[in-house]
This record gives structure tokens, C-alpha cells and sequence, in this order.
């Protein structure tokens, strides 16, 4: 058996290692990143069958929790560390076609993948600030990276509300520290029913404020569409596919596994109300296309944190797998019309809708991609889509939410105008052709066929969701599996 | 902790809070960024009355020391004062 | 006059004024440095809850006699950690800054309007 | 101005009831030692064999964080420098420094690297420890560059240090999985407390981290400096 903590530990070492290789050659660091993720991916794989009922302990400092620190790897955790090393490692073949990179840019985007994984795969509270810590930084530097003068823009506003927001997340964990003597996620829950209420409820806004920024919640989310227009459109793809689902695994953590379901989480489901709602209604009046996507994949986010929080009501383990297939369409789906877009625009920062018209007709496969993208992400038939979309009703509907129900079908027409009207209009009038390489169109290609593989044969996908649902749901089992006994 | 420090404690805290005037009022970005230091020095003596030594160093050689040079630095690039 | 008024209110203070100088600040340096007090304020409020009345610092450098009576340890491990996430984040930020002052010419955001504020 | 007032009141009235929460929830120095903190206080000479106690949470019980913070350092220099690359250098007039200045300088210098290095050396004794050491080494180069108008410390020099250091950090931990199990677990020998030579792997990390520290503080200075 690899121990899983060699996931973080191979990672580190490879990023540290890059500038004494790009000394030798400069070729080198670009290989990095890929190689990094293979090694990670089989560590991973290889660990599946230990992880079955209960959580994996991995201590650290040869100690036992909660004395030292350690990583917790449950099945819910274990797929969303493989999902975000997957598109990770697309990515990173992505990027293998572009030669003319800084080497740093390689170190940014390693460490990056790093803190995602870390967030996810640790045990510890006060770890998943460091690592929380990590993943902003990075994503700082990587939103800043194309030095122009939107992208300057949003890295600056980005990093002023994630460095408040994470501030407050320390003061939570500071909180629950004090009360409880212990850092350790699983003693805490363990000692939950111990705490006042009104320390709870402090502590649960407090951390709320922290996991808010990365999930984009409503009065936390200024940033996003910002930071998301600035970027490079890779960067794009990274910030919704990757950065997010750490949020969303982050914050399905500790709402359950620490509070327990607890009623803060009505704060949540109002704040993702609202989040789906604005944002949705933001994006049916933006002309730039790439903003538009921003918006509504806040929207989605939105919709994502309210499913999220209504499992407070009942431990269902069919919204957490809702949740769990929300976040897969998001992340392939929104990734895909990202990077296709990117491909559409020819990489020159022109994503105002009349710029794009006729674009994909120019470009077929471009075009074809952002289709699919598209039509996954309102929910067609036959799309991977179709299937969160369904779950997500059905989801409402168990939990006597009923007039939800008719709020997301009004939005989802919202969301098939807009994007029908941006697909018309690729197709119609002359285009711009620019030409794609070999290696992005592959990338591409294999996040659409997650979209409709799974969008025809949706079994396999559902399973696999629903065996993280149900070990995100056992909360007794983790907490005994990680300092027993309770 | 015995009354001769906490009064010391309390005299310092107008300094802090002086401090922090500056920091807020100022046009002159030199004379805030010198006031933020001011800021970091009294907080590392705090520090030490709170019986945290190793994080008093700390603060004072990251917080008072390094963060004021490279903030003088990006200063120098950035433009001294508020209006430009 | 007790300690509680004195550390408590200092910290809350600083936090306070620092959020007020990020949210009202005109120069992006001075947000910056708001952003740099409240981190000193937040540091010095985990550092006094962990104070012990009486208390010595956690050195047993008199080992093998022990003092029993100790302030807690673990918040300043945790503050030293925030210590030099702070510096890095406020690292971050200046690069960032100094860019945008290449590109835009200034540093005020009443002048930045490329993506609405 | 009217927007400001109100951010005045909105900010102030967080901070009443924040402080309010505070001061009736977590009276001042009335909170007793209890889980981890009592553990790592009646514990920690046993186990780890360092005097300082927040020296051994710092690099051996949560050492794991500390290599993260090591990382955030990192990923800090790494970004400055990716972002600050290829700025175009302004000629401006720069004041000569004085002889004074230049002479201090060159021999307070020495004196300043011994001292960083005795905080690292100590940090298992004493406070201190690799992170205001490394602190210090850079402040001793942030001294040169302003009073010397020659001294430039050689890029490549510097990250090779960061990263030896930081591949050797990485490879002190998978040691500890090799040996122990578990990583950067604590596999040298303990030695008698409160002398130089013990505490196993703490001073070695220690020394790791304030090399590390050092070149990554150095070399963020040196990239603003030239920017």
C-alpha cells in the first residue's frame, strides 16, 4: 500500500524541483506538471480499495490524532482528490502545447493542484487553512499572471476579499479551538453536542465566511466575475473546475461532518438563493460571452450551496449525491466552454458576442465543443446535464421545497436563452478562423466525452456518487474510524 | 501580569492607537507605511507581555523589519502620495 | 483596569480600524496596509486567548525543573504560521500592485475603471 | 462622506458586538489548559526532547503546517517573481550612499548572518527558530542593498539554495515515512534536553527552514528592488 500523503509530498517535491531542472534545460518544467499528476493519480487509484467504511488515517509525526496532525480519506473525499487530479492533469497536457511559458507559471499552477488536494484529503482544521492559504495564493498569481489590465484587476480584488475572508476562517477555527482543545475535524464533531449554542452559531459564520469566497456566496462573490473575465481562459477552467470544488467539498465537511447539519446552514440555502438568482439574472444581460459564463457559474455554485444545505433538514443521502453530480457537470461542463471559447476567440481577448459571430462556423470543432458544453450545462437530454438537473428537482421536491421547483425550471429558461442565443449566434455570418493545435482539441475533446458518455449511460457515475454520499452521510463512522470510540 | 505592566500596557495602546490614526489619516503613504510599522513594533511588545516570546521575534523581524522594506520598495514604484 | 480590556480591546480595535482602512481606502497600498492591521490585530487576539494569568511562556529552559504553570502554546504555533502567511499574502499583493501601476499609470481606484468596482 | 460614516458605524458595531461575544465567552487568562495544549505541555521534553514546546508544535506535531507555510513563503517569491518578470527598469536618479553607511554596513553585515544563524541553531532552546532567522539573513541583505551600490546576490545561487532546501525538507519528512511510518516523524535520536544536540530532527529542520526563508526573503527583496 502508497500512503496517500505521498499525493502532497511528490507534489511539493516535484515544485521545488522545477527551477533546479529548468537550470539544466528549459523544456524540462513543462513535463513536470503532467508527470506529477500521473504519479498522484496512481497513488490515488491504488488507495481505492482500502478506503471502505469509515475514514483512511494517514497520521503525520508518527502520533496519533488529535496530537499530531493527520489526513482523514473517506470515499467523499477520495473523489473529489481524484476529480480535481483529473482535470488537473488534463490541463497540464494543455498546457504542454504552449512552449513560450515562464517556468514559474508551472510552479503556480502544481501548487495550486496541491492546495485543492489538500483541502480535501486532511483531517486537520487548522491544515485546511494552510492549505486554503495555498490554493488562494496561487490562484492570485495565476488570475494575475496575464498582466493585462483586467486581469491586474480582478487578482487584486480576489486577493483583498480572500485575504479578509481567510482571516475570518482563522478566527473560527481559533473559536472552536478554545471551546473544544483540539484541532482535530473529527475530535471536534465529536465534541459538538458539548459546545453552546452561541459559540456555534459565532463560529459557523465565521468559517461560513471563509469557505464563502471560494464557493462563491453571494455577498462574498464580487471577485469571481472579475477575476473569472481577467484571466486566461485556462485559468478560467481552473478557478470554476478546480477552486470551487474544493469550496464545495470544504464546506460539506464541516456543515456536516463538524456541525452536524446544523440550522446555520438556513443561512446558507437564503445566500444560495439569492447567489442562484442574481447571478443568473446577471449573465442574461451581459453582452461579453466569457463574463456571461462567469456569472452563471456562480449561478450554478448557487444552486450547488442550496441543494447543499437542504440535507440539514434530512440526512438524504440523495441530495448529497445531487450535490455530488452538480459538481461533476459543472466542473467538465463549465471547463469545456471555457477552454472552447478560448479556442473560439483565437486567445486574443475578444469576447463580446458580435466579435464571436459566425466564429463557429469558422472553427467547427470549437464551435461543436461549446455546443456541447452548453447544452450539458442547461440540462439537455443525452448530456451528463440532464441527469444533475433532474436529481436537483427531484432533490427539491423530497424535501418539501416545492415552489423552488418552479424557480429552477424559470431560471433553467433563462439559462437556455442565453446560451442559445450566444450558439446562434456562432453560427450565423462569417467568422474568424483561427487554427487549434493538436494536443488543446484532444483536451477538449475528453472533457465532451465525459459530458456525453455519461450523459447516455449515466449509471456508472451514479453509483460512484452515491457510495461518497453515503460515507459523507455516516458521520459516526468517521469520527470512530479517525480517534474511535463514541 | 501585575498592575506596573498593565499600566505600561495601557500607555502603549494610545500609541497604538495613534498609530492607527496616522495609518488611516495620512496622505503621505512614507508616513503610513512607517505608522503600520509602529503598529507591528507595539503589537510585538504585547506579544511579549502575553508570554509569547518566539512569536514577539517574529513579529518583529517579519512584521516591523521585512514587511516595511518590501513595502517601501513597491512604495517607491507605486507613487508616494494618496492623489496620484 | 484589567487585561481583558486592555488586549481584547486593543485587538478589536486594530481589526476594526484595519477593515474600515481596506473598505474606505483610497490608494491600493492603503488597502493593503489595512489589510496588514487587521491580520496584527487578529494575531494579537489569539495570542491573548491564550494567555494563562500567572503564566510563564512555554520554555522549560530551567529543565529538568518544570514550571506547571504555563500560557498555552498552540495559538502561538498558530500565529507564527499566520505571521508568514500574512507577509506572503501582502508580498502577492504589492506585485500585483506595482503591475497595475505600470499598466494603469495610477494607483487610485477612483482612476481604475477597467472592470466596474 | 456619507458612505464613509456609515462604513464607520457598520465596522464599529461589528467590532462592539464581536468584542462583547468575546469578553463574555473567553474571559481574559481564566481558560485552563486542556486537550492538546495540556498533552503537548506535560508531554512534550518526553516525546520530542526540546525545551521549547512551541518549537516542537511548530516543526514536529504540526510540522505538516509548517511545511505548508513553508510552501505559502515559497509560492509568494515564486509569484512576485513570475508577475514582476521583464518590468521595464526606470533610471532614476538614486541618492550615493554615504561612506558612513557603506563601511557600517560591510562589517555589521558578518555579524548579522551569525546571528540569524545562532537563532536557527538555538530555536529548540531559545525562542526564535528558522522563520525569524531566515528573517534576519535577509534583513542583513536588504542592509547591503541599500547601502552598497555594487552588491547584487547572484540569482542563480539563490534558487538553487530555495530549492535544495526545500527538496530536503520534503526528503526529512518521506524519511520519517520510511523509517517510522509516518511522515516527517521524529527518527533521530533525542539526546538530553537543553543541550545543542538534541531534539533529533528539530534543529535539522530548523536549519533547513532558515536557509529556505533566507534565499526566498532574499530573493523577493532583490526581485522588488530591480522591479
Amino acid at each position: 500500500m502508497v500512503s496517500p500523503i505521498l499525493v502532497i509530498a511528490l507534489s511539493l517535491f516535484f515544485a521545488f524541483v522545477i527551477p533546479l531542472l529548468g537550470m539544466v534545460s528549459k523544456k524540462l518544467p513543462r513535463l513536470v506538471p503532467p508527470l506529477a499528476m500521473l504519479v498522484n493519480l496512481w497513488i490515488l487509484i491504488t488507495n481505492i480499495k482500502f478506503v471502505s467504511r469509515g475514514a483512511m488515517l494517514v497520521t503525520t509525526a508518527g502520533l496519533k490524532p488529535p496530537i499530531a496532525i493527520n489526513l482523514a480519506i473517506d470515499r467523499f473525499s477520495l473523489l473529489f482528490v481524484i476529480l480535481i487530479q483529473l482535470i488537473g492533469l488534463l490541463l497540464s497536457v494543455y498546457y504542454l502545447s504552449q512552449d513560450n511559458r515562464d517556468q514559474r507559471f508551472y510552479m503556480l499552477f502544481l501548487l495550486n493542484i496541491l492546495g485543492a488536494s489538500g483541502i480535501v484529503m486532511t483531517g486537520d482544521i487548522f491544515n485546511s487553512f494552510v492549505f486554503l492559504e495555498i490554493l488562494e495564493i496561487s490562484s492570485f498569481g495565476l488570475v494575475a499572471s496575464k498582466k493585462d489590465r483586467k486581469a491586474l484587476e480582478g487578482g487584486f480584488k480576489y486577493m483583498v476579499i480572500g485575504a479578509i475572508g481567510s482571516s475570518l476562517y482563522l478566527l473560527g477555527i481559533i473559536v472552536l479551538y478554545l471551546t473544544t482543545g483540539s484541532l482535530n475535524m473529527a475530535e471536534i464533531a465529536k465534541l459538538m453536542p458539548h459546545i453552546p449554542e452561541s459559540i456555534k452559531l459565532f463560529a459557523a459564520l465565521l468559517l461560513l465566511a471563509g469557505i464563502g469566497v471560494e464557493v462563491e456566496l453571494f455577498p462574498l462573490n464580487a471577485w469571481a466575475p472579475d477575476a473569472y473575465h481577467g484571466a486566461k481562459d485556462e485559468i478560467s477552467t481552473q478557478l470554476s473546475s478546480i477552486i470551487s470544488k474544493a469550496g464545495i467539498y470544504l464546506a460539506a465537511r464541516i456543515f456536516f461532518t463538524i456541525f452536524n447539519g446544523f440550522y446555520a446552514l438556513k443561512i446558507i440555502f437564503y445566500l444560495g438563493v439569492i447567489t442562484f438568482v442574481i447571478a443568473e439574472l446577471a449573465a442574461l444581460m451581459q453582452k461579453n460571452v466569457k463574463r456571461m459564463l462567469a456569472y452563471s457559474s456562480i449561478g450554478q455554485m448557487g444552486l450547488l450551496m442550496l441543494i447543499l444545505s437542504l440535507v440539514a433538514k434530512r440526512g438524504d443521502v440523495f441530495v448529497i449525491t445531487t450535490v455530488i453530480l452538480l459538481a461533476l457537470n459543472h466542473a467538465f461542463g463549465k471547463g469545456l466552454l471555457f477552454l472552447s471559447l478560448g479556442a473560439l476567440s483565437g486567445g486574443n481577448g475578444e469576447y463580446e458576442i458580435e466579435n464571436l459571430g459566425g466564429n463557429g462556423r469558422a472553427n467547427p470543432l470549437a464551435g461543436f465543443l461549446f455546443t456541447v458544453g452548453a447544452l450539458s450545462i442547461v440540462g439537455m437530454p443525452f448530456f451528463f446535464g440532464f441527469w444533475s438537473k433532474i436529481s436537483a428537482l427531484i432533490s427539491l421536491m423530497k424535501t418539501n421545497v416545492i415552489y423552488l421547483i418552479a424557480l429552477v425550471l424559470v431560471i433553467s429558461l433563462v439559462e437556455i436563452y442565453y446560451y442559445g442565443n450566444v450558439i446562434v449566434n456562432l453560427f450565423r455570418g462569417e467568422g474568424k478562423k483561427y487554427g487549434i493545435s493538436i494536443v488543446p482539441a484532444a483536451v477538449m475533446i475528453l472533457f465532451a466525452l465525459f459530458v456525453i458518455v455519461f450523459g447516455i449511460w449515466p449509471h456508472p457515475v451514479f453509483q460512484i456518487a452515491q457510495s461518497a454520499a453515503v460515507s459523507l452521510i455516516e458521520r459516526t463512522t468517521y469520527i470512530s474510524s479517525i480517534i474511535g470510540g463514541m | 501580569m501585575n498592575n506596573l505592566i498593565l499600566f505600561m500596557g495601557f500607555g502603549l495602546s494610545l500609541v497604538l492607537v495613534v498609530a492607527t490614526f496616522v495609518v488611516w489619516l495620512s496622505k503621505d503613504l512614507l508616513v503610513a507605511i512607517l505608522g503600520s510599522a509602529v503598529v507591528s513594533l507595539v503589537a510585538s511588545i504585547f506579544f511579549l507581555i502575553l508570554q509569547a516570546p518566539d512569536v514577539a521575534i517574529t513579529e518583529a523581524a517579519i512584521g516591523a523589519g521585512l514587511t516595511t522594506g518590501i513595502l517601501l520598495y513597491a512604495m517607491k514604484k507605486a507613487g508616494r502620495y494618496e492623489d496620484d | 483596569m484589567n487585561g481583558g480590556l486592555l488586549f481584547y480591546g486593543s485587538s478589536v480595535f486594530l481589526m476594526v480600524m484595519g477593515i474600515f482602512i481596506a473598505i474606505t481606502g483610497k490608494h491600493l497600498i492603503k488597502i493593503l496596509l489595512g489589510i496588514d492591521l487587521f491580520d496584527v490585530g487578529l494575531n494579537l487576539l489569539i495570542i491573548s486567548f491564550g494567555y494563562v494569568n500567572g503564566g510563564t511562556a512555554p520554555i522549560f529552559s530551567k529543565y529538568p525543573h518544570i514550571f506547571k504553570n504555563v500560557v498555552d502554546p498552540v495559538p502561538q504555533a498558530l500565529v507564527l504560521t499566520a505571521i508568514v502567511i500574512g507577509v506572503a499574502e501582502m508580498a502577492m499583493g504589492l506585485a500585483i500592485v506595482m503591475k497595475i501601476k505600470e499598466k494603469f499609470g495610477t494607483c487610485n481606484i477612483a482612476k481604475l475603471k477597467e472592470l466596474k468596482w | 462622506m456619507i458612505r464613509k460614516i456609515i462604513a464607520f458605524l457598520v465596522v464599529f458595531y461589528f467590532g462592539y458586538i464581536l468584542y462583547s461575544f468575546i469578553a463574555v465567552n473567553f474571559p481574559f487568562g481564566e481558560r485552563p489548559l486542556k486537550g492538546v495544549a495540556a498533552h503537548y505541555v506535560d508531554k512534550g521534553i518526553e516525546e520530542e526532547g526540546a525545551t521549547n514546546i512551541v518549537t516542537s508544535i511548530v516543526t514536529l506535531y504540526r510540522g505538516f503546517d509548517t511545511l505548508g507555510e513553508v510552501t505559502v513563503l515559497f509560492l509568494a517569491a515564486t509569484g512576485l517573481g513570475l508577475l514582476l518578470a521583464g518590468m521595464k527598469e526606470e533610471e532614476k536618479e538614486k541618492p550615493e550612499p554615504t561612506l558612513i553607511m557603506e563601511t557600517t554596513t560591510r562589517y555589521l553585515f558578518p555579524l548579522v548572518l551569525l546571528f540569524g544563524t545562532y537563532i536557527f541553531i538555538h530555536g529548540h532552546l531559545t525562542p526564535g527558530g528558522g522563520f525569524p532567522a531566515g528573517v534576519v539573513i535577509a534583513t542583513g541583505y536588504f542592509m547591503m542593498f541599500i547601502a552598497q551600490k555594487q552588491f547584487k546576490p547572484s540569482e542563480y545561487l539563490l534558487s538553487a539554495t530555495e530549492s535544495f532546501a526545500g527538496t530536503l525538507y520534503v526528503i526529512m519528512g518521506l524519511l520519517g515515512l520510511a523509517l517510522a511510518f509516518s511522515f516527517l516523524a521524529n527518527v533521530m535520536p533525542l539526546g538530553v534536553p537543553n543541550t545543542v544536540f538534541s531534539a533529533g530532527i528539530i534543529p535539522v529542520i530548523y536549519i533547513i527552514i532558515g536557509f529556505k526563508v533566507g534565499s526566498e526573503m532574499t530573493g523577493i527583496l532583490a526581485h522588488l528592488k530591480e522591479a
